[in-house]
């Protein structure tokens, strides 16, 4: 456990502020485009559709007119364990063909596509949900002309693979990049954030280095209204959430003990 | 027809209406060749697998069949490395069994990977650390060592054995059976292991973690336990059915009945373990985790009583069944003993992969199902189907029974 | 799976794990290349074929 | 040695055995493994230079500043700005996935089409640009030619006081027709609203970002609402300084929306009984005195009418029973709003894009009044239009002048609508009851009216009596797939074109769309057809358009802007432009061709806020006052004959009250209880699901839950007490009627729907577009009868007796 802060030198993290979230699905969409992610004619089969970013719903369970919906924005949790202490996440330690690996110098949980064989165990094995498999290829009809916006900076799926976030990975290449032409060694807190937080209209996504204190994340998780989805399980994810609400940080984890409110 | 290549000595049904037997299992394996022609061309998407249900009918399928095919690996150690010599008699049967078993769960997972054409990764890039690499080499391993048993017997068969390089072959490879069981028992060990392994390291899955020794979790032990005390069971099954469709006596008693009493003992240690298991699951994995016990059962169709069926129904009472000599020595009763036994290990495989996967982890995701396409069954069966030609052609072409002549003397 | 590949790694884990895996293969295919051996030995007369 | 049995054995295994040792069988398995990753029908993006291009979103009047990554020549991804004024970085799901809209060919028309199919299959025939126009233009010069000019109509989708609308209007005057027809809008309500109230047509917004107590009748604020970019931040800002324990977000809305939820306080009003409310907290205003005495009595006229109203008709006991709003919330929303420094109550239900009740949104305004927060921090800001330069006159000959002068088909501005500009479903009905259409030829300007209008049915139905149809829609919608004709436009990402001042926003900004890509289809910016038709139907009509093209018209209007002086071209984002100024700034620019240039690359020109002073007569009426008795409408009664003799003039308005409430914002009464029709459907809409005229990008059917949609069903939102009244269960279908029609969903229960009330998403259910769009739900707008709101005569969305039974 003391190792646990010597690993790496950066440790990119995101922190989603659940009452600036509207839902409104934007950081979805961002993800898609970003990632070339395809839409398939039928999107409604939310069992096999493809989203990276994928936005929750859920309600406090009061009836009308005491209902509340809350929105939980699902990226790849990134996490730094499997739950038992084990040094990767549980989808990188179960992989059978090193297709995923925990960047330890980043923090970032990567996917080969072109080595991913498509056994799926890390799927059976995340509790997030934050991996997808490609049921079918990617939908670009031949002269639809909807390939002619995917970008080359990420590579497209074939079929029977996995995919899943990647904290726009390719970004942090292109901030890399741009600080090595400056003659820089490091990069500005802002020159690398995802897609989805860069279009996030109501500024609920902060991303950054959880391990550099001037960092905004950084101070964000200090905040007592943070939390994690499924804390408890221990697997350590570098997506923090923000609400003052205690009903939305008591449904973010399974409480079998009664939930303590913090805010009066 | 087809007489000179049947075994000497035993009597077997005409030419004709073999093949009237054969036509349905060809029927059902065509059909799942359909499905699997389907799958491999269009993909996985002519499943109902879906991102929820990762692993589904086919993982199931193949759990199951890996662990009743368990009887080839123990039979063979009980046989070659312990020495119980009444066992020989049936352990041609054991391995045939094994040998469908075991293909017939590798060809399924060939076609239930997204990337069949890069299955060879798992060795090339392997993870060492994942166990489903660690049942992939096993299986793959312990498939070849199958092989290697299940080759003597069919050079026995008459025409066969006749050539003389295939002769001294055979009896050559019979040499080194010892040693090949005992290898084979020991990859057996570790991929039935890792089986259990792989649903008892998702740590980020309450309802299957387990906590375990060194890297294994317990349910590595467990796997590996109620496969042993099943596999026999199932081997049982098979020469029962085979005896009543032939309408012969081929094994003797004594064959029987031990693995029957070695299954017994098994199963209730299993059981013992596997109570226990569920106890430390239910007041210190679960909590943990911030579930408690009824919470895994609050919707959908899988409720308690599948742990009561699990554990009761086909887990402690065949185990009384199995121990107790004169209830198995009724062959009805042995039967069915075996058929609760196998039961609850389909069961728990059950259980540990589609369970799992329906009971959502996020309090605020939902609890799915799932039913399987035509094409899920259709491969499911064909592997039914494949395990009864593969039987049947044995049993016509091959002396699998070495006792067969002596307790069915052909009159005249 | 062999020291070609980038995964491979010079570590305890790899070394149990793989050790174990080629120990059996070794064993297995050994067997069934004596075997062989002694099968070919047989057919073309360098021993005799033993009876039991 | 020859090869003897024994050899050949030892050779094929030292063959073996030594290719083992060379590295061809590991070389040939990494080609496999290398073949195993490339599959010809994983198309791989071409690498290129990596360019970034400013712009601004034209996919709704919101106007978000928008830079598109581009490779080479291909735009690969849309971001938001931060370095445009109206949204910092961010912008909504559907400008997100605009590419989709901009390459997509199925929902493209890509090029000028004739239709050779039944009207609404979409079979086209594609044609010559030079054909397209001669055809539309013969048609115009025949019309000419009969002096039947005014059986030319055009319908127009674009934001008003935008250049293309200018143009379309001049056109159809130019040609001889008065019959320029607008989509109903929230605008028109505001504008009418506040031509009533202050005599002020100018664009009005609401200062959200400075105010501390947002008061929302109904307002999408996360729905879309206004210019989503906009909103979403001003709802950052406003989290940011409640957090801080400064603001609070009171949403009135039936259904636990989005807002509802995110906001501090959801009060669940009856739907359609927003007026009585906003009067029953005027009255606990009034009567508590927290009214701002000063503005009321300086600058407010008809205030102890109103007063005597208010306390007489509006006491809270009487609106909990109207409502179903508790007393103490009255209280509290009362106390809330008059006692924060800068509150706003606002108006404009859903995406603040249909229009809403008259009456209703000056009951609200009236609470504004109350307050007097006009052009003041955090309050309603009244402010003069942008200063673009005015287009010369038409000089209609002969023809033209007795077209123009014939009475619109849509009766706006009659005695009967006195108060309307335009109304569309007048038009439809005059089609629909006459033998033969009026309306000869129809030309649609970014508008979808067969989807977007209520009464779909009946919409579609004139449709098919009109003659000739043409339409202008760069996209394959409903209303395109009815035309004779398609002259497709370019999409927003393709053309230059001006943004005026965006939706709701309180500082003046003009922004300008530019070309991020190379036409990608053989389209045409319909400002340049609009000029090539005219050129091409005669001379006369040609010489009111005497433009190049209509980059150069934009050009002269955009003059303006530099000859008012002052004005910024460049935002740095470091001080916000909604914050407050007092004194003027800039100009950042030389020239008007410098200004001209950097508008052109940056997409903007902007002033800061600094709205007019209230006592600087902003107040127009004829007690130059704010007037809470209108007295404009009361001349309108009493002054102007009745269409029938011996007719009741109010009622022919549409007004049921009587007396002196009938002149002021008052509740208009629940007069849909039908025995037969026991509940109401309210129809919803979605940020994540365009409901207008432009389609969703498929990206945004990603966002879309599955309870919102499934395959091909979506789902109306019931309240589980009243589904279980119906046996109704989850997922089940059900069938909801209405006067106007009967339509199949699935019932989704949810207790953030009020009981009694059947919620349905506005934008499912097309019947165009391609397979990510078509035939996925059902369109409320089948269900919405052709109701008419009092006084303004617009559709009525909002509320729709209907009845519910299994299906």
């Amino acid at each position: 456990m003391k190792k646990e802060h010597d690993q790496g030198k950066y440790k990119y993290g995101m922190v989603i502020d659940l009452d600036k979230c509207t839902g409104c699905g934007t950081c979805m969409v961002a993800c898609a485009a970003e990632n070339n992610v395809s839409v398939r004619p039928d999107e409604s089969d939310k069992q096999r559709s493809i989203s990276w970013m994928q936005v929750y719903k859920a309600d406090n369970g009061k009836e009308f007119p005491e209902a509340e919906t809350v929105y939980f924005p699902r990226p790849c949790m990134h996490c730094e364990q499997d739950g038992r202490g084990g040094h990767a996440p549980s989808c990188v330690s179960v992989c059978v063909a090193t297709a995923t690996t925990l960047d330890k110098n980043t923090g970032i949980v990567s996917q080969i596509y072109t080595r991913c064989i498509g056994c799926r165990y890390c799927q059976a094995a995340c509790p997030y949900k934050a991996r997808y498999f490609n049921w079918w290829d990617a939908y670009f009809p031949v002269d639809k002309g909807l390939e002619r916006y995917l970008s080359p900076e990420v590579s497209p799926r074939m079929r029977g693979v996995i995919e899943k976030c990647s904290f726009c990975h390719h970004r942090l290449m292109r901030a890399r990049t741009k600080a090595y032409a400056d003659g820089r060694r490091k990069i500005k807190e802002n020159e690398y954030i995802t897609a989805c937080a860069e279009a996030c209209p109501a500024q609920a996504i902060t991303f950054g280095d959880l391990n550099n204190p001037k960092h905004k994340v950084a101070q964000l998780i200090k905040s007592k209204n943070a939390f994690r989805i499924l804390e408890r399980l221990n697997t350590k994810p570098k997506v923090y959430y923000l609400s003052s609400r205690d009903w939305v940080r008591k449904i973010a984890d399974n409480p079998v003990d009664e939930f303590s409110p913090i805010s009066g | 027809m087809d007489s000179k290549l049947l075994p000497e000595g035993v009597e077997r049904c005409s030419f004709g209406m073999f093949i009237l037997w054969m036509l349905p299992w060809l029927a059902i394996l065509a059909w799942g060749g359909l499905a699997a022609v389907l799958c491999l061309v269009k993909g996985l998407n002519q499943t109902n697998m879906s991102n929820v249900f990762a692993f589904a009918l086919w993982i199931v399928f193949d759990l199951g069949v890996i662990a009743l095919g368990a009887g080839a690996f123990f039979s063979g150690f009980l046989t070659y490395v312990v020495g119980k010599k009444e066992l020989k008699n049936i352990i041609n049967a054991a391995v045939i069994i094994g040998f469908i078993c075991y293909s017939g769960a590798t060809a399924m997972l060939g076609i239930d990977i997204g990337q069949p054409i890069r299955g060879w990764f798992i060795f090339w890039h392997a993870n060492i650390h994942s166990m489903l690499v660690e049942v992939s080499f096993c299986i793959t391993c312990y498939l070849g060592v199958l092989i290697v048993e299940f080759v003597p017997i069919i050079l026995e068969n008459r025409k066969l054995d006749q050539i003389k390089e295939l002769h001294i072959f055979g009896h050559n490879l019979h040499h080194i059976m010892g040693v090949i069981a005992a290898s084979g028992t020991f990859l057996s060990f570790f991929h039935q292991g890792s089986l259990g392994g792989m649903f008892g390291v998702m740590y980020g899955r309450p309802f299957a973690a387990r906590d375990g020794f060194y890297i294994w979790p317990w349910t590595f032990f467990l796997f590996v336990l109620s496969a042993i005390a099943s596999g026999p069971c199932f081997t049982i099954i098979c020469t029962k059915l085979t005896e009543l469709l032939t309408r012969k006596k081929l094994v003797p008693d004594n064959a029987i009945q031990l693995l029957a009493k070695v299954s017994g003992w098994l199963l209730s240690l299993y059981m013992v373990l596997k109570i226990a298991d569920t106890l430390v699951w239910i007041y210190d994995i679960a909590p943990r985790a911030g579930f408690k016990f009824m919470d895994f059962y609050r919707e959908g169709p899988y409720g308690v009583w599948m742990v009561a069926a699990e554990l009761f129904v086909c887990g402690i009472i065949p185990a009384i069944m199995l121990m107790t000599p004169k209830i198995r020595e009724n062959q009805g009763m042995l039967v069915t003993a075996c058929l609760l036994n196998c039961t609850g290990i389909i069961l728990n495989r059950f259980v540990f992969i589609i369970v799992t996967l329906a009971i959502p982890v996020m309090p605020f995701d939902r609890f799915l199902s799932y039913l399987p396409t035509w094409q899920e069954w259709a491969i499911g069966f064909a592997v039914i189907a494949y395990g009864f030609i593969v039987f049947s052609l044995s049993y016509r072409y091959l002396p699998v029974f070495p006792k067969e002549r002596e307790l069915n003397p052909i009159a005249g | 799976m062999l020291p070609f590949c980038f995964e491979w790694v010079w570590n305890v884990d790899h070394i149990i794990f793989f050790g174990l895996l080629y120990t059996a293969l070794t064993i297995v295919a050994t067997c069934v290349v004596i075997a062989a051996i002694k099968t070919v030995m047989q057919v073309f007369g360098f021993t005799r074929q033993r009876h039991f | 040695m020859g090869v003897t049995r024994r050899n050949f054995v030892k050779f094929a295994i030292g063959g073996v055995a030594g290719l083992h040792l060379t590295p061809l069988p590991y070389k040939l398995m990494d080609d496999i493994a290398i073949w195993t990753q490339n599959w010809p029908w994983v198309p791989v993006p071409p690498e290129g230079e990596f360019l970034s291009v400013k712009s601004v979103c034209g996919l709704c009047p919101g106007g978000c500043g928008i830079q598109v990554r581009k490779v080479d020549e291909r735009a690969v991804k849309i971001e938001g700005r931060t370095d445009y004024p109206v949204n910092p970085g961010g912008i909504c799901p559907s400008g997100m996935g605009g590419l989709q809209l901009l390459y997509d060919r199925d929902l493209r028309h890509t090029g000028p089409m004739k239709r050779v199919g039944p009207r609404g299959s979409g079979d086209f025939m594609e044609i010559t640009w030079d054909e397209a126009i001669k055809t539309v233009a013969e048609r115009i010069a025949s019309l000419r030619k009969n002096a039947k000019t005014e059986a030319l109509v055009s319908v127009d989708g674009n934001s008003k006081g935008s250049t293309l609308s200018l143009m379309i209007e001049r056109l159809t005057k130019a040609a001889g027709s008065p019959n320029y027809v607008r989509m109903p809008s929230l605008e028109d309500t505001y504008e009418m609203g506040n031509l009533l109230m202050m005599g002020n047509n100018g664009p009005m917004a609401y200062d959200l970002e400075n105010s501390d107590y947002v008061l929302s009748f109904g307002s999408g604020l996360l729905e879309g609402w206004g210019g989503p970019g906009r909103i979403m931040n001003a709802w950052a800002v406003l989290r940011e300084k409640a957090s801080k324990g400064g603001a609070t977000v009171v949403q009135i809305e039936s259904r636990a929306s989005n807002t509802a939820s995110k906001s501090d306080k959801w009060i669940a009003a009856r739907p359609g009984t927003d007026a009585a409310l906003a009067l029953g907290i005027a009255h606990v205003i009034i009567r508590d005195n927290l009214y701002d005495q000063q503005f009321v009595s300086n600058y407010t006229s008809g205030f102890e009418k109103f007063k005597t109203m208010v306390l007489g008709q509006y006491s809270p006991e009487k609106i909990v029973d109207i409502t179903g709003v508790g007393k103490e919330a009255i209280k509290a929303m009362a106390d809330g709003f008059a006692r924060a420094k800068a509150p706003v109550a606002i108006y404009g239900k859903g995406k603040g894009t249909l229009n809403g009740s008259l009456f209703e949104f000056m009951s609200v305004q009236a609470l504004n009044a109350l307050k007097g927060n006009i052009n003041k921090p955090g309050g309603i800001i009244i402010s003069d239009p942008l200063p673009l330069a005015t287009l010369p006159a038409i000089s209609p000959d002969g023809v033209a002048e007795r077209g123009i002068l014939t009475p619109r088909f849509d009766q706006a501005g009659t005695n009967k609508y006195p108060f309307a500009v335009s109304l569309i479903n007048n038009l439809i009905d005059v089609i629909n009851h006459s033998d033969k259409s009026p309306v000869d030829t129809l030309l649609v300007f970014s508008a979808n009216p067969a989807f977007t209008l209520p009464d779909s049915g009946e919409v579609n139905r004139a449709l098919k009596k009109i003659p000739f149809i043409v339409s202008f829609s760069p996209f394959r919608d409903e209303t395109s797939f009815m035309a004779d004709l398609v002259l497709p436009d370019h999409s927003y990402l393709e053309k230059t074109d001006d943004i005026v001042r965006p939706n709701g926003l309180q500082y003046q900004l003009y922004g300008l769309t530019r070309p991020v890509v190379k036409p990608v289809y053989n389209t045409r910016s319909a400002g340049d057809t609009i000029i090539n038709i005219a050129k091409a139907v005669d001379t006369k009509t040609a010489s009111s358009f005497p433009w190049k093209d209509y980059e150069s018209v934009l050009k002269i209007r955009a003059k303006g802007l530099f000859d008012s002086g002052g004005g910024l071209v460049r935002y740095k984002g470091a001080e916000p432009a909604w914050k407050w100024k007092t004194a003027s700034d800039g100009p950042d620019y030389k020239s008007f061709g410098d200004m001209w240039k950097k508008i052109k690359t940056d997409g903007l020109w902007y002033r800061k806020l600094m709205p007019s002073a209230i006592d600087s007569g902003i107040f127009k009426t004829a007690s130059n006052r704010f007037e809470f008795f209108i007295s404009q409408l009361e001349l309108a009664v009493k002054d102007y004959p009745t269409a029938a003799p011996g007719g009741n003039r109010l009622k022919e308005l549409g007004i049921t009250v009587e007396g002196d409430a009938a002149f002021m914002p008052h509740y208009e009464g629940n007069h849909h209880h039908d025995e037969q029709l026991p509940l109401t459907m309210a129809p919803y809409e979605m940020v994540n699901l365009a409901s207008g005229w432009a389609p969703s990008p498929p990206f945004a059917y990603k966002t879309i839950f599955d309870d919102q949609l499934l395959g091909s069903d979506s789902f109306a939102i019931i309240n589980p007490g009243t589904a279980s009244e119906f046996r109704i269960k989850q997922g089940d279908y059900i069938i909801i009627q209405s006067k106007a029609c009967a339509v199949k969903a699935r019932a989704s229960l949810s207790h953030g729907a009020m009981p009694g009330v059947v919620y349905m998403p506005l934008g499912f259910g097309h019947t165009a577009y391609d397979e990510f769009i078509r035939e996925k739900g059902v369109n409320p707008n089948l269900l919405i009868p052709p109701g008419k709101d009092p006084l303004s005569g617009h559709p009525v969305w909002w509320t729709t007796p209907v009845k519910i039974m299994k299906g």
